[in-house]
């Protein structure tokens, strides 16, 4: 089979239209979500953090609910399952205001929120017991040694799970393909269709995806450098 | 000054403090010593309250340190203390360690901070190396700013835990010149250290522990001549033997 | 020679989309997939004298299953058009289809009250050129499968939903009154479906057109027909067309 | 709720089987061990020639790792749906194209996890083993990689419940996993998706949960025969999130 | 027996080793002392080529240890060395971590090895421990092991890299015992150490390095008593003060 390569189609109207509006899709969806799994994940993780037992086990019990089912699911779930038992006014509300990209940001929002929280988490215990004893000692309050001395240092350990994280969401929005949202798999996949230009619509999208997410490695492996306290 | 009766303290089921009945007088510097687990760290950190006790009283110029409605902040800072691995804190530079807690806590201006912060820098001989980071130190520079850290409170009181341990001889001498200055200069001191040489120069007291029990106090030189009990021997004989 | 090599294998693969209600699906009691398409498929094997077997593939990939020789041939509730005529070759009809439009009962009149609205479609279906052709500012959101759409339908997602129709009444029926749901007349298009085969096989499709022919005439035709969309059923259909050559 | 469970539940579990193909609940956990099964010794040597001196092998191990980090799965198993049959020259099943697709997408990410355990290790183990004069090939299989795959044990049995997880990509090319299986049943129920989708979440937490305590009960042994060991300087790993693919 | 003729090695722009020109002699013990980050792991570490040199020469025997052509594990077989972090293999035995070498470079069968290990263990007084593993060895029991581990390939020559600086106090005695014994049983040692006391009785030279450079060498007593260069006094001054 030889490959004859053809992308002038495909950045012709209509297609090119097509293509540039799964791209915002893409990029907005990206952005709702994470906007949602940040701030979700920071909410989630301080409230672990605070030590209370029985809210250690709700958020705990909520995280590994998010993190032992397939995005997929929460996908389906959320789209079909779950809209179909709000009240009927919101439910029309939500259809008439573009309701793919709704719950789309809300089943990937939570779904990463989850690890968000964890990595937040985990920034949070790898500053040394020693770190939080001495800024004590110092008299200082401990929402102070917080402020001052110990997320500063978290923040930098959670830097690169962090930024991982964003990029595997931003990759995870390609699923909501399956609710019609008309991301850019989805639009790659109905060109595809129409045109049978497999490889080259493949190409397109398998560009976009990567440029973005090694761009995102990299801003965050230079934020990570920036952030880094002079060594030796 | 420090005043601890009939302490005692369980890590669990453990037994860690029992019945400690003693006394630091103020401008007197004592050096705690004994095997390892001994419970001469988990002494020294219920003096700042790092660790609670159980039963028993610690005061510190007559204030109960354990009190239920203690203002633990600005307690603490009337205590400053020395840690084994220095907890200097990373994302800082020196200055700024030592700056923290007057501008935070005391609410100094920042200016103000400084120019004492940088003398004390001065004090341990760091001046020039205010602007550095602690991993751009070494482990005798950064223990020295530690010092400096603790004392921009002006704490009548200070506490080290084996503030040498984690240093390479080189750097020992270095760090307990800015003590045995310290001791000179009257400050009050509790010091758990092995630096029997520290001891003899500086010591007014040393006070031995071994399970959790004080088990034999004295001035330095009869304690390193004449222990008393038999523990004693055999650590200082174990120390010497090479 | 493919119908040589299905005649030495004596297995024909019949790529089935098995979603489809009653066309191919899987029975909830036997878990057999079963159907309309299911039946000619088996039909046209014993007319070549092979043994049929199913394979379950997905709307979208059906083409390519066939282009790359996963299987032999689709019966795949494929709906005849030029584009797909240039990639693959069609047998004579074996079904022909109204396409209508469903929507929300008593909120549209007429189909073309659907100008602007949102209507529901299948991934990779032939009815996505065809609404495009008639209702030029319809928005359209695929799916992945005829009940995903239906059920977007239903909870409101979309407006509409286009679907041939006996596949869409077979959906209102199940769903009872409470669903609310109409077929907008007058049909989109209409839509002869063919057996799928690669290109360049013509003694295979020829095979394949004569042994249509032949389940036409014997009447065995009307026996599926009636079997899975006649009166018996709650599509109560009438079979108005032939197996014919289909007009490219 | 009960109702569809006692009757759909066979087919959320085993698919068709044994009136047809296997499918369900059991197809993923197939395809899931399969996975990890290939994934492993490939992560392996890709670990190994990332860490390798030579650039012949480090450099196009690294393009395929970041390559597979910078692209959604989806889009991966449509290109190994097209360009398998075009490289082998063969007819593929979809079920082929998913295994295919999830063991390269498995082995670009464990090999991280491997990596991440040699780098790990003290550089005094290498040392160590060299000053005694053990080869390069030597000290990788008697003193690295045991250490690493012991220490990272917690992060691959993360992993397999992050392949359970990424099976559900199936559903888009119609393997008969569980996803596409409950899209099945949705069909044929119409009016329940809610209570359909939500035994699907169900089912896929009960599984991977059980294996994630498993992963965490591992972890607990893994750090406590660390402990004291010259082995310090990795934390816990079971949930390191840099190693996680989903 | 080994001789460095005016090695140089450069980490970077760092000038890490500057003119080394030495030699040990066969059967001697050298120290090497030196403040830190003096080059004394640096130079240790090129005579079994854990570093590369970018100029002059080191020979072992007449060999040319940095040739292009050599084999360098069997040369390394030669050539035994003990880490200050002990670098046992944790998931390993002991007797395993002895018997690795002998069994996969040398090709011993399992059970000659085995048997001269657990003699090697014997020797530094662990055979009771043979099948202990690391992890629930004391630091001092560890680096014994790390030494008989050394030792299974019957190098002629052993190099110690501060052996005792990682170690408790209490533990230090008996690696420095094993060590004395090896001396006296007449193997060829380079020691990086601090311990002036295993300097004094059994080196027969102490080298002094500053800033990559040998700055002086000479019998310990002599060393001891009267360094020649300033570097020198204050090091061992700066050592004995505390
Ligand atoms: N948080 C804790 N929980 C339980 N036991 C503890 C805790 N901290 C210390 N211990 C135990 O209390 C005892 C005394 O510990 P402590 O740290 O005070 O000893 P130490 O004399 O300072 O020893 P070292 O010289 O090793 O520092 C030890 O047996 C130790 O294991
Ligand atoms: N891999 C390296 N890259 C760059 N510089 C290095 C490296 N290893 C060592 N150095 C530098 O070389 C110098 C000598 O280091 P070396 O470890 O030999 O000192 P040392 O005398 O053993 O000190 P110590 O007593 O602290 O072990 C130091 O300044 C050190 O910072
Ligand atoms: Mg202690
Ligand atoms: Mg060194």
């Amino acid at each position: 089979m030889s490959i004859n390569l053809n992308f002038g189609s495909l950045l012709a109207p209509p297609h090119a239209e097509h293509l540039w509006a799964g791209v915002k899709f893409t990029v907005m969806l990206t952005m709702s979500s994470w906007l949602l799994a940040v701030a979700l994940g920071v909410v989630l993780a301080t409230l672990r953090s605070v030590g209370h037992k029985g809210l250690d086990r709700v958020v705990g019990a909520w995280v590994s609910y998010q993190q032992n089912v397939p995005l997929l699911a929460h996908l389906f779930l959320w789209y079909f399952g779950i809209s179909a038992i709000l009240p009927a006014a919101a439910q029309s509300w939500v259809n008439a205001n573009n309701g793919e990209l709704i719950f789309a940001s809300i089943a990937i929002g939570l779904c990463m929120s989850a690890y968000f929280c964890e990595d937040v988490r985990s920034g949070l215990r790898s500053v040394s017991h020693g770190q939080q004893e001495a800024a004590r000692s110092l008299g200082l309050s401990f929402v102070r040694s917080m402020g001052y001395v110990i997320l500063p240092q978290a923040i930098r350990t959670a830097m690169p799970p962090l930024i991982n994280h964003t990029v595997i969401l931003f990759k995870n929005t390609s699923l909501a393909m399956a609710l019609g949202a008309a991301e850019l798999t989805y639009v790659v996949r109905e060109i595809e269709n129409q045109t049978f230009r497999t490889f080259e619509a493949y190409m397109l999208a398998t560009a976009f995806y990567l440029t973005v997410s090694l761009g995102l490695m990299g801003l965050g492996a230079l934020a990570a450098r920036r952030m880094q306290v002079p060594a030796r | 000054m420090i005043r601890f009766s009939k302490v005692n303290k369980w890590y669990g089921e453990y037994h860690a403090l029992t019945d400690v009945t003693e006394e630091v007088k103020k401008g007197e510097v004592v050096v705690v010593c004994g095997p390892s687990g001994s419970g001469k760290s988990t002494l020294i950190r219920t003096v700042n309250r790092l660790e609670e006790i159980q039963q028993g009283e610690i005061t510190l110029d007559g204030q109960d340190i354990h009190a239920k409605n203690l203002d633990l902040n600005h307690f603490r800072t009337k205590v400053g203390f020395v840690f084994q691995q220095f907890n200097l804190f990373p994302h800082m530079s020196a200055i700024d360690n030592v700056c923290l807690a007057p501008v935070k806590v005391s609410g100094k201006s920042k200016s103000e901070a400084k120019e004492r912060g940088m003398a004390l820098l001065d004090r341990v001989g760091l001046a020039h190396k205010a602007s550095s980071y602690p991993q751009q130190l070494s482990g005798g520079q950064q223990q020295r700013v530690a010092i400096a850290r603790a004392l921009a409170m002006e704490p009548p009181v200070m506490l080290f835990d084996e503030p040498t341990s984690a240093l390479d001889p080189e750097m020992v001498g270095e760090v307990l010149n800015v003590m045995k200055s310290l001791a000179r200069d009257g400050m009050t001191m509790m010091c758990v250290t092995h630096e029997m040489g520290f001891a003899r120069e500086v010591a007014d007291n040393v006070w031995f522990m071994d399970h959790g029990k004080l088990v034999e106090t004295g001035k330095p030189d009869a304690f390193f001549a004449n222990p008393t009990s038999d523990r004693a021997k055999r650590f200082l004989s174990d120390l010497r033997s090479h | 020679d493919q119908l040589a090599d299905v005649k030495a294998k004596g297995v024909l693969t019949c790529a089935v989309v098995s979603s489809l209600e009653p066309f191919a699906y899987q029975d909830t009691n036997t878990r057999d997939v079963v159907g309309y398409d299911v039946d000619y498929c088996k039909a046209v094997a014993k007319q070549l004298g092979v043994k049929p077997e199913l394979k379950v593939v997905s709307l979208d990939a059906r083409i390519p299953e066939l282009t790359q020789n996963r299987v032999d041939i689709l019966a795949a509730v494929l709906g005849y058009n030029p584009a797909r005529a240039e990639q693959i070759a069609f047998s004579k009809s074996y079904f022909v289809s109204n396409q209508s439009v469903a929507a929300k009962k008593g909120v549209y009149k007429q189909r073309d009250d659907m100008a602007g609205k949102r209507i529901a479609t299948i991934k990779g279906s032939s009815n996505i050129p065809i609404i495009q052709k008639v209702i030029p500012t319809a928005q359209l959101v695929s799916y992945d499968d005829a009940p995903s759409s239906f059920t977007a339908l239903v909870q409101g997602k979309v407006d509409g939903y286009v679907l041939s129709e006996s596949l869409m009444r077979r959906f209102i029926a199940r769903l009872g009154d409470e669903g609310n749901i109409e077929v907008l007349s007058p049909p989109v298009g209409r839509e002869s479906w063919g057996l799928g085969m690669r290109k360049g096989e013509p003694a295979f499709v020829q095979a394949v057109d004569n042994a249509l022919d032949s389940i036409e005439k014997s009447g065995e035709a009307q026996q599926i027909f009636n079997k899975w969309m006649g009166e018996g059923t709650i599509y109560k259909m009438k079979r108005d067309f032939k197996t014919e050559k289909i007009a490219g | 709720m009960g109702e569809i469970l006692s009757h759909h539940l066979p087919s959320l579990l085993i698919g068709q089987y044994p009136n047809g193909p296997l499918g369900g609940l059991a197809l993923t956990l197939i395809l899931s061990i399969l996975g990890l099964g290939f994934a492993f010794p490939l992560s392996v040597a890709l670990a190994l020639c990332r860490v390798s001196p030579y650039a012949i092998l480090r450099v196009p191990s690294t393009v395929i790792v970041y390559f597979v980090r910078g692209v959604p799965l989806v889009l991966l198993v449509f290109w190994s749906y097209f360009l398998v049959p075009v490289l082998i020259g063969q007819a593929v099943s979809a079920f082929t194209t998913l295994l295919v697709t999830l063991v390269i997408y498995q082995a670009a990410y464990m090999s991280e996890i491997v990596r991440a355990g040699m780098e790990a290790l003290p550089k005094g183990q290498t040392e160590a083993a060299r000053s005694l004069g053990l080869g390069y090939g030597l000290t990788m299989r008697q003193v690295v990689l045991p250490q690493a795959l012991y220490n990272m044990l917690p992060s691959l049995i993360s992993q397999f419940v992050s392949t359970i997880k990424e099976t559900s990509i199936g559903y888009v090319i119609s393997v008969h996993e569980l996803t596409y299986s409950a899209n099945q049943v949705n069909s044929s129920l119409l009016t329940m998706p809610l209570q359909v989708f939500a035994m699907l979440s169900v089912i896929y937490f009960i599984v991977c949960f059980a294996l994630t305590q498993c992963a965490v009960a591992v972890d607990r042994i893994v750090t406590k025969r660390r402990a004291g060991s010259t082995i310090t300087s990795i934390e816990s790993t079971a949930n390191d999130p840099i190693l996680q693919s989903q």
